[in-house]
């Protein structure tokens, strides 16, 4: 094995790299940098970025029910929720304030996985420096609120299985509130 | 010869006499080597100068110089190698701090 | 093809005639001289700036990117933005550093970059000044360097430039040493030392197809490299280990100049190694310039191909390298010439390659790094020193 | 070259009659008060430099004053037409030897040094002494007539001709010299070698 042997084996490596790099596919090994703002690689569907609540129809009747589970697991304690009241103090099922400090969230998913009412997922969008990270990255629910069409259209997969979930969920209802209000009609009084 | 051989030993007799003042009024070693190495240019610059103007040997000037110039290397490699083992020893080359024979 | 072959000398006694009208002769051969500089301070920054754009776009391409092209339509303005980046940013000067010394090391860094393009002979007849001791020249112009390296890592009192500063001077002056060795034989075989003589010498044939040429031609090529600081002998700008070397204190403008001093060493260096060995601006079809080009660009190209394949030297490797493989080698080398300059016929390949091709293999057997066959592990024992786990 | 007569157009001349690459001899012999002037200006700052080196206050900065001297040596020898030398004394002096010198100041450079006095208190008898010297030595240059019979074109020793005398004539010092350095070099690395502790 002579002196130089190893070094011309690896120069040739590189030769070839160089050579075929001009021809081979991005996906076999080609040029797979992509020249960002103009073109950008399709993000995977479960890419995680920021969470975001998501609501049906109109913003008002937004999934969240300020049940606070999230707040409560989220690692870096970055979500902030605050129960609304009805005019005489009684506590409603809607958050009054619901904001995450985006600086401090660290994308790892765990409110999507914990959210009971389905209403936290992570969104695709992460260009969102700003000059100020005390102002512009704490996102309030104002921010938060996305539709569940955007949701349809960034995660498809997910978004239909919950959307079946809830209709699922909702005949059952349904049809229990139903049976519920039928059996006055046709089962025999129970003895009292 | 476009410059008079006058002006050329004017010249090195000037860089002769500044690195004999050199060497005597340097306290540390290294300038004292630095002022002997100008005064073997200054011997070089002389060995050239003759070798030009006279016509014998034109060669023989620049073998003196060359030798000159390969024994001043070897000087300043022992000198500089005694100055580190001296500095190594006597953490000082000032001349005049280490002036005794034995101490 | 005459008229594209000497397309600058003409263009040059053009310029010459012109002036020649008005002004009296003298100035006219001043204005010859003026002429031949402009041109190469012209050249030298331009092969410069586009030889860093070359190097970003080949490693990058060797790495599977693009390599810069956002400035420019291929990234040709990229090195216009870099110099504008240079000369704007902003010139610190460290507080302990020493002025003098921190200000003049990157003028006296450029200085023999430069100094040795008045050596290199572009085309036929177009070298700057035909030195008839060009190669002597060019030896000495570039040990100057070494001085220029000690200045910058002494003058910005910082401990990294010390380092790398020591370091810097340590590898080029390990490496100069077979670099002048390697020349002797081309000198040998051409019997002259001006640069134009040694090609006409190759008219014959390039010397790099004689086993002594191409030896010659790998320890020269092989010790360039480490004398520009360049990709597998570049300790000194290490910035893993040393931060960047002697000109970690450097910014803006100055280090515009320690960068551009490297790499028009790079273009020098490599017109010398096509000069001495690659027969220089000889070749068939082309003209005479654009040969010279093509075959410096192209050891550039090898150049910048090693920094994209080869990792760092070890410092000990380095001089390893050097001392015990480069060295003996040039001197069997110059043996070899003598043996193949006095030798007739057939017997010139047969002794030539008889003595370089053992005498390789011996020094790759003397230098064979030391490494234990059959490491021995000694696991933890207990009191009863039988091993813990075993 | 063939003698130029200055009557015709000298400046086409030079640049029609060959390739138009002026030699260094064409140019020297053309523009000999361009090159007086220029040489008398290295000589000039030669001097400054040298005395640089004796007086600055910096060690490193003598020695690069020395450098500046050197290189003004080297472009002496070129104008005596000496290029060989020349190129000899950079390569050994600038590229070598100052290099070591330089080691040697950055390995014995303490940090106290820069306001001790670097010099000693003879400094003013030394000044008398050498200036006694120097006018002697001027005195004795100008008055010896030096060219008894100045050659007719004196042909410059080429390095062709430096090698032959130095293979011919010379050999037996070439090789002397050759044994010192290697003495040299033995003795230097025992010398500076650190005592290894037993």
């Amino acid at each position: 094995m002579i002196f130089g042997s190893g070094i011309i084996r690896g120069m040739f490596v590189t030769l070839k790299n160089f050579a075929t790099s001009y021809f081979r596919k991005p996906d076999e090994g080609g040029l797979f940098t992509v020249e960002y703002p103009e073109k950008r690689i399709p993000l995977k569907e479960r890419f995680r970025s920021f969470p975001f609540l998501v609501y049906d129809g109109t913003p008002e009747n937004l999934r969240c029910t300020a049940c606070d589970i999230c707040a409560r697991e989220c690692p870096p304690k970055c979500i902030y929720v605050v129960r609304a009241a009805d005019q005489d103090g009684r506590p409603l099922r809607r958050p009054a304030a619901f904001t995450i400090d985006y600086s401090v969230c660290m994308n790892c998913g765990m409110c999507e996985e914990v959210c009971p009412f389905d209403s936290i997922f992570m969104d695709h969008e992460f260009e969102i420096a700003s000059q100020d990270r005390y102002r512009e990255l704490v996102y309030t629910l104002t921010k938060l609120l996305k539709s569940n069409e955007y949701f349809n259209n960034i995660r498809p997969r997910d978004a239909q299985a919950v959307d079946k979930k809830r209709r699922e969920a909702e005949e059952k209802k349904k049809l229990a509130a139903a049976q519920a209000a039928k059996p006055k009609l046709d089962e025999p009084p129970k003895p009292v | 010869m476009i410059i008079p051989l006058g002006h050329i030993l004017i010249f090195a007799a000037a860089l002769f006499v500044i690195g004999i003042y050199g060497t005597l009024v340097r306290r540390n070693i290294i300038g004292i080597l630095l002022s002997i190495e100008l005064i073997l240019n200054a011997a070089n610059v002389n060995l050239v100068a003759f070798s030009r103007s006279t016509s014998l040997e034109p060669a023989t000037g620049q073998i003196f110089a060359i030798f000159v110039i390969t024994l001043a290397a070897a000087t300043a490699v022992v000198g500089l190698a005694i100055v580190l083992a001296l500095f190594r020893t006597r953490k000082t080359i000032l001349t005049d701090e280490m002036d005794l024979l034995k101490w | 093809m005459e008229y594209l072959d000497q397309l600058f000398v003409f263009a040059k006694r053009l310029m010459l005639d012109l002036l020649a009208r008005f002004l009296p002769d003298w100035i006219v051969l001043v204005a010859s001289m003026v002429i031949s500089i402009v041109a190469i301070l012209i050249f030298a920054p331009l092969t410069m700036m586009y030889l860093t754009l070359l190097e970003r776009k080949v490693v990058g391409r060797i790495q599977n990117r693009i390599g810069p092209n956002r400035v420019g339509k291929f990234g040709l303005l990229q090195p216009i933005a870099d110099g504008i980046k240079m000369l704007t940013k902003e010139d610190i000067v460290p507080f302990q550093a020493d002025p003098v010394l921190h200000f003049l090391a990157p003028v006296i860094i450029v200085m023999p970059a430069l100094l040795i393009f008045a050596v290199i002979p572009f085309g036929r007849g177009m070298t700057a000044v035909d030195l008839n001791i060009g190669i002597l020249y060019f030896i000495a112009v570039s040990s100057i360097s070494t001085i220029a390296i000690f200045m910058a890592s002494w003058g910005s009192r910082n401990k990294f430039s010390l380092l790398g500063g020591m370091r810097t001077v340590a590898q080029m002056i390990s490496y100069e040493v077979p670099m002048v060795l390697s020349v002797v034989p081309v000198i040998l075989v051409a019997e002259t030392l001006s640069t134009n003589a040694i090609i006409e010498a190759q008219s014959a044939g390039w010397f790099v197809w004689t086993p002594w040429g191409l030896a010659g031609f790998l320890i020269f090529f092989l010790c360039a490299v480490a004398e520009c600081n360049r990709s597998p002998f570049d300790i000194p700008e290490a910035e893993s280990e040393i931060v960047a070397g002697f000109h970690t204190e450097y910014s803006g403008i100055k280090f515009a100049l320690f960068y551009m001093a490297e790499f028009i060493s790079v273009f020098a260096v490599s017109a010398l190694a096509v000069t001495l060995f690659l027969g220089g601006w000889k070749g068939p079809w082309l003209p005479s310039w654009l040969w010279f080009l093509l075959k410096a660009y192209a050891l550039i190209g090898v150049m910048f191909w090693f920094r994209g394949t080869l990792p760092r030297f070890r410092v000990d490797q380095l001089m390893g390298l050097a001392w015990k493989f480069l060295l003996p080698l040039a001197l069997i080398n110059i043996f070899v010439v003598g043996f193949w300059y006095f030798s007739p016929g057939l017997w010139k390949w047969v002794g030539s390659l008889g003595i370089l091709g053992p005498s390789f293999w011996i020094f790759t057997k003397l230098n064979r790094s030391y490494v234990p066959e059959n490491r021995v592990y000694r696991l933890a024992e207990d009191e009863n020193n039988e091993t813990v786990g075993a | 070259m063939g003698a130029i007569s200055t009557n015709n157009r000298v400046g086409s001349a030079i640049l029609h009659g060959r390739n138009c690459v002026p030699t260094l001899k064409d140019v020297m012999a053309f523009l000999e008060t361009l090159i007086k002037i220029a040489v008398y200006a290295v000589m000039a700052v030669t001097i400054v430099a040298a005395i640089g080196v004796v007086t600055l206050h910096n060690l490193f900065h003598s020695a690069l004053a020395l450098v500046g001297v050197l290189l003004g040596i080297a472009g002496v020898y070129l104008a005596l037409q000496a290029d060989f030398l020349a190129g000899i004394q950079v390569l050994i002096y600038v590229g070598a030897v100052m290099t070591l010198v330089i080691y040697a100041i950055m390995l014995t450079q303490r940090l106290g040094d820069k306001n001790i006095p670097q010099t000693n208190r003879q400094g003013f008898a030394a000044a008398i002494v050498t200036l006694l010297l120097l006018y002697l030595l001027i005195g004795t240059v100008c008055r010896t007539p030096w060219l008894a019979n100045p050659p007719a074109r004196h042909i410059p020793a080429s390095a062709l001709d430096l090698g032959q005398a130095l293979m011919t004539t010379y050999v037996f010092p070439f090789e002397a010299i050759s044994v010192i350095l290697i003495a040299a070099l033995i003795g230097a690395i025992v010398i500076a070698k650190k005592e290894r502790e037993p």
